[in-house]
């Protein structure tokens, strides 16, 4: 019978039934210092509302081809109470659905993982949802990312970012499989290691929108595709025969060599990823290579 | 072999030049400017002065590959920079050409100036 | 009109999968998603994926501990083909190039998860679900197969036979959001649901907005019975303010949790005196709640998880983007101060009915992932189980589909010999309010021929959206929100009959007030707003038939706790729950759960950990 | 990539208030780039008087009455010369610099102090530069 465990069920059914119980009378005590605690907080929240620092002024860039009034790129702007904890994508989304559900962005994770939402925020690209509110000066100007279509309001033309992604082959190719069907490919952990950040690209097209090569040569690769291509170029189960291949992949006319080393394309990462750096060990790389053959 | 080579792209190579120029410059460009200005102060340059340096075949054979390295880095880094704003198709091949024979003017001139403080007789 | 063989909703791991699958059984497949494949829920899994890849390990073992973990109300074939057949599938996702964590030797490494016999569960770094997804969205850019990214799927396309288990689906119909316009996608041999959670069902959840389960919805509303919706998993440690989840491997690794007394209450007040933190989850849910409940919480809301026992060079090396979670979206350093959490809901064990192959009752209708119901998980679904699901039976549905011979499933679905009616009286009114309204309605197809069906449906959905745009009305996100917040408050770790009963009136309100629901942005551009809107319907829907289980289970199994019935019964209770739409009056029936496995039958045990 | 709809304030030199230590290194880089050849162009075409000046006579050169001579001299009596050398200087010291900082980050050398190095450049640059005005400077007046 019982799959549960007993003190729990007793005891809980027990705080129900009985008020005087050791819990109930803790708890009351616990609901009097939150209660109290809200109270302070309400006050200084209404100090600040007096001293008018609980909302933030938000500048939304608004933008749509086809309605009336919109057509003509404008800023809106929103008043957001603010709360802790707050990130631009909150404020958004509060302002969507409280003001104005036309207001149109993309989004989905919430937590860093899904890139949808990298945007221009106070002049830099960043992820709305990994933006903290209190980090930010005030008014928050929100745009779209920068050299990039915008198909509506925040929202941008990713295809070219992902035909570059997939420019480079971004699959694995190997032809050495070891023999058992249910064994694994041995790496080692050094090796994982030296992939692991560039493994994190979250395609979120921050890094792209953040060069000023990629704004000006629109075939440029861009640094997260040369990192897609650094991660399958360094990952040693591909083998040298790959390697190779995959050098000349970022070598063409619009690969590694475009770069600058601008550095605005590590700086934004959302993830972090060393961008410049795998960009410019490619370089060196492919030096190498070439050296053996010059 | 020619398929190999296709492996490299003058890209590369140009990209490889253009920082083996850089460290040649850095080095020559400084003794450059430390010998004419410091060494030698600007308002004491004459043709005695120059040409007394020009004669001496090292100095002469630095200046010319000095020279070279310079027009090369900087018209290389001219273009390179033009394409990386988006220079295209025709307009691309023009410019390399004209920058090409801009390069070869400005090396030619700076070559017959050096045999002239030299003493050679071909200027 | 598009037209392929294979048309895949949902291109999380269980669609990628199921499409290449499909796509190497030599079928010609499309996959139709509403977010770009990368950006699905799945990159935001953490902890791992079980396998029993190790000679001291079986599968056996895996199937034994999946269905003790799942309260033995999981079928045993699909728990079975489980845990056979996932060992294979991470070898393959391996050979794909997937960046698994390593081992010395140079082999995947493996780590402890709660309710496991065995450390099996594989993973990369603490992202594996984001190197899962997207080492097969790669193996599909390979493979060159369709994708229709930003698409949202609105409806199947199913013929209107009276008995459900007659029907046939021809296809779907989306819209492109993009550009607004409606277009049918005919799929000859068949069609693949792979939509993931429903999490938008409830308000503080680790689920993404994406996630609103219109897979589960449009089945449901065409004919698909839903399984189990009363199980829904409530992952013990996500953080307080935006329901963002720390992982089991947190725990895994050695990971402790304190109340407010700085007691470790697993082991102290005797929740699990034998696994302590990593009991399984909802014992975790639990007791944390019961610890906020007693007055033993801090802040009234939360507990504390700490991990910094464990060293900083080794939560660097394995748990370093829990690090930044607890940075970004809770402002905690979890190398110097524990980290806040509390319950939040996490996954929907329940969904679609289907059997081991993925196959609904629907001819030519296939569920995979975790929209489906096959069922694994039963009660309760152990940690790194749902990622294997993905791979198993959205390889299953994708050649099933693509008409390879698979054999005879074990698992039935509809109403076969042993079904049982239900005699279950729910105080308020359920189903459909008012089936005039062409804005909130999308009931069945009235044409047989596959063209017909599939044109049929497009005509509904146009006419659908164009009501909703034209028309003046109220504004979807006051109602999506009541949604939340009734069933966040009161179907939640604790339920009790009455409060389940005031959900279900709260619903019928929203129901109620959906019927004035109007889209405000008239853009034919990427308009959210409308996208929104009609994701808000199935997220009624599928509130409604998750309560009415919910209420309908009288025991204590897994995940699902009442009140007034604290113990498991199993001589009564040892069966699915399932809700039929039929048409707008939603009807509840029961059929037994399968224990009898290819391995042995599982006889059901105390669930102690 | 939008060349299809221009985005006015975004995209336009309004952005430089928002660019970061390599962004501003790679500009400065390019400006003293293509100084440094322009001065090069002109460099040569100013000492090319130097082959008339060959031509002019012994006499001449021994004399410094030479075009050659003359000219630079003259222009080097100019005030104005002498500052835009000192800039020239300014422009070449900044080059080489950041030319060293590139080069070290082609190396794979240095990368996370990318911006620190760029600042050290310009306060080097600037501190060559005011150390080196006097000795431009000598003469002129
Ligand atoms: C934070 C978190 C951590 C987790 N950690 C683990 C773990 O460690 N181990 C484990 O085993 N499991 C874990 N899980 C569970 C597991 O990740 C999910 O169950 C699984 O990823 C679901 O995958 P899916 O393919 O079914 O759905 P998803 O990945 O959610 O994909 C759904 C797809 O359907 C598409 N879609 C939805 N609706 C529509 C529509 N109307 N039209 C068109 N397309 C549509 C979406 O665009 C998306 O592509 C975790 C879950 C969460 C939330
Ligand atoms: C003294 C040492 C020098 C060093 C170390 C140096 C270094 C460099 C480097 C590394 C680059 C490449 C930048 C890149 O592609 O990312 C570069 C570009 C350039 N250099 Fe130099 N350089 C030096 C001298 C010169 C000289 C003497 C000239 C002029 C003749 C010159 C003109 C240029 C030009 C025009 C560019 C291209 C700038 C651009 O990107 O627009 N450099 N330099
Ligand atoms: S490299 Fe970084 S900035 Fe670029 S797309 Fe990937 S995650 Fe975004
Ligand atoms: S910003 Fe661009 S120039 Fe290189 S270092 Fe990054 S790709
Ligand atoms: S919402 Fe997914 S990355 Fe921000």
């Amino acid at each position: 019978m019982s799959t549960q465990i007993p003190k729990q069920t007793e005891e809980s059914t027990e705080t129900e039934t009985e008020p005087a119980s050791k819990g109930d009378e803790r708890r009351a005590e616990k609901r009097r210092r939150a209660a109290e605690r809200r109270e302070q907080r309400q006050e200084e929240e209404a100090e600040k509302a007096a001293a008018d620092e609980s909302t933030v002024e938000l500048k939304v860039f608004r933008y749509d081809p086809q309605v009336e009034g919109k057509q003509e790129p404008r800023f809106d702007t929103f008043h957001v109470p603010f709360t802790k904890g707050m990130t631009v994508l909150d404020a958004l989304m509060y302002a969507r659905d409280t003001y104005d559900s036309s207001l149109t962005f993309r989004h989905s994770c919430r937590q860093a993982v899904c890139g949808s939402d990298a945007m221009f925020v106070n002049g830099g690209q960043k992820l709305a949802c990994k933006t903290q509110i209190s980090d930010l000066d005030e008014p928050v100007r929100v745009e779209p990312l920068p050299h990039a279509e915008v198909t509506k309001d925040l929202v941008v033309d990713m295809e070219h970012f992902y035909d570059q992604m997939e420019a480079v082959e971004p699959y694995f190719q190997t032809n050495e499989y070891p023999d058992g069907e249910l064994e694994e490919q041995r790496q080692d952990r050094e090796n994982r290691e030296k992939i692991k950040m560039s493994t994190r690209c979250i395609w979120c097209g921050a890094c792209m929108s953040s060069c000023n090569i990629a704004a000006g040569d629109n075939e440029y690769l861009g640094p997260a595709a040369i990192n897609k291509a650094y991660r399958f170029a360094m990952d040693e189960r591909e083998g040298e025969e790959m390697k190779q291949k995959r050098l000349e992949i970022i070598e063409q006319e619009h690969g590694v060599w475009r770069c600058q080393t601008q550095f605005s394309c590590t700086e934004v990462c959302p993830k972090d990823i060393p961008l410049t750096e795998h960009i410019q060990e490619l370089k060196r790389e492919a030096v190498k290579n070439n050296l053996k053959f010059w | 072999m020619a398929e190999r080579y296709s492996s490299f792209q003058s890209g590369g190579r140009m990209w490889f030049l253009q920082r083996v120029t850089a460290v040649f410059l850095l080095v020559v460009l400084a003794f450059h400017f430390f010998l004419l200005h410091f060494v030698h102060h600007a308002d004491e340059v004459s043709f005695l002065a120059s040409s007394a340096r020009m004669e001496q075949l090292s100095y002469y054979s630095l200046m010319i590959l000095f020279l070279v390295t310079a027009t090369f880095h900087g018209v290389n880094g001219v273009y390179n920079a033009l394409v990386n704003q988006g220079l295209t198709g025709t307009k691309r091949t023009v410019i390399k050409w004209t920058l090409v024979a801009a390069s070869v003017v400005l090396i030619a001139q700076g070559i017959r100036t050096a045999n002239a403080w030299a003493g050679i007789g071909l200027y | 009109m598009h037209e392929h063989d294979v048309v895949v909703v949902g291109a999380g791991g269980a669609g990628l999968r199921a499409a290449i699958a499909a796509q190497e059984a030599g079928a010609d497949v499309a996959m139709v998603s509403k977010l770009h494949p990368v950006r699905s829920h799945t990159g935001a899994a953490e902890g791992g994926i079980n396998a029993a890849l190790r000679d001291a390990d079986s599968w056996q073992d895996h199937a034994y501990d999946t269905m003790k973990g799942s309260d033995y109300l999981g079928d045993a074939p699909a728990v079975e083909a489980l845990c056979q057949e996932s060992p294979e599938e991470v070898i393959r996702l391996e050979h794909w190039g997937m960046p698994f964590s390593r081992e010395d030797d140079g082999r995947v490494s493996q780590r402890p998860f709660g309710g496991l016999s065995f450390p099996r569960t594989t993973y990369a770094g603490a992202e594996t679900g984001h190197q899962m997804l997207h080492t097969m969205y790669e193996q599909v850019v390979k493979r060159g197969i369709t994708v229709y990214d930003e698409w949202h799927v609105m409806d199947l396309a199913v013929t209107d036979e009276d008995d459900p288990a007659e029907r046939t689906c021809h296809g779907v119909v989306a819209y492109d959001i993009q550009s607004g316009e409606i277009s049918g996608f005919r799929a000859k041999d068949g069609v693949i649901l792979a939509t993931g959670g429903m999490g938008q069902v409830f308000d503080h959840t680790t689920n993404a907005v994406a996630n609103t389960g219109d897979g589960v919805a449009m089945a449901y509303r065409a004919g698909v019975p839903m399984e189990d919706m009363e199980f829904i998993q409530f992952h013990p440690t996500t953080l307080p303010s935006t329901g963002v989840l720390i992982s089991e491997g947190v725990r895994g690794e050695g990971g402790i949790l304190y109340n407010e007394d700085g007691e470790r209450f697993m082991f102290e007040h005797g929740y699990a005196n034998n696994d302590g933190e990593l009991a399984s989850r909802d014992v975790v849910s639990r007791a944390e709640l019961t610890e906020v409940n007693e007055g033993r919480g801090i802040e009234d809301e939360y507990v504390h998880l700490d991990m910094r026992h464990l060293g900083e060079e080794r939560i660097l090396d394995r748990l370093e983007n829990i690090l930044h979670l607890a940075e970004d979206f809770e402002g905690a350093d979890g190398l110097t101060e524990p980290m806040p959490v509390k319950p939040g809901q996490h996954y929907a064990m329940g969904g679609i009915e289907t059997n081991e192959f993925g196959e609904t009752v629907i001819d030519g209708l296939y569920a995979a992932g975790e929209c489906a119901c096959a069922s694994v998980h039963g009660a309760n679904r152990l940690g790194g189980n749902a990622l294997p699901e993905l791979i198993v039976f959205g390889k299953r549905a994708g050649r099933h589909a693509a008409g390879e011979e698979m054999g005879e499933a074990e698992v039935t679905t509809g109403r076969s010999s042993d079904w049982e009616p239900a005699d279950y009286e729910f105080g308020v009114e359920v189903g459909e309010t008012d089936g005039s309204d062409p804005a909130a309605a999308d009931g069945g197809a009235v044409a047989t021929d596959a063209e017909s069906v599939v044109g049929g449906a497009v005509d509904r959905a146009q006419e659908r959206v164009d009501e909703l745009l034209s028309r003046k009305g109220r504004n979807h996100a006051e109602i999506r929100s009541a949604v939340q917040e009734t069933m966040t408050a009161n179907v939640n770790v604790f339920r009790e009959e009455g409060r389940l009963e005031e959900t279900l009136a709260d619903l019928r309100e929203a129901r109620e007030a959906y019927k004035d629901v109007a889209v405000s942005d008239p853009s034919r551009t990427f308009n959210t707003d409308l996208i929104h809107t009609i994701e808000t319907r199935n997220i009624l829907d599928i509130a409604e038939a998750l309560t009415m289980g919910a209420l309908a289970r009288e025991e204590f199994r897994g995940a699902h706790w009442r009140k007034e019935h604290q113990e498991r019964k199993d001589e009564e209770w040892l069966k699915h729950t399932l809700i039929s739409w039929n048409d707008g009056e939603p009807e509840l029936w029961y059929k037994p759960v399968v224990l009898e496995g290819e391995n042995k039958t599982y006889e059901p045990k105390s669930r102690s950990y | 990539m939008s060349q299809s709809y221009n985005r006015g304030l975004i995209e336009d030199f309004g952005r430089w208030r928002e660019f970061e230590a390599g962004m501003w290194a790679w500009i400065f880089h390019k400006f003293t780039g293509w100084v440094l050849i322009g001065y090069l162009f002109t460099h040569i075409a100013v000492l090319s008087t130097g082959i008339p000046a060959a031509g002019a006579g012994e006499a001449a050169i021994a004399a410094g009455t030479d075009v050659y001579t003359q000219t630079i001299v003259s222009l080097e009596g100019l005030l104005l010369v002498r500052l835009l050398e000192v800039g020239l200087l300014a422009v070449a010291v900044f080059h080489m610099l950041n030319g060293t900082r590139l080069l070290l980050t082609d190396l794979g050398i240095g990368l996370d102090a990318q911006d620190k190095s760029f600042y050290a450049s310009l306060i080097l640059t600037g501190a060559i530069t005011v150390a080196s005005v006097p000795t431009f400077i000598a003469g002129a007046f």
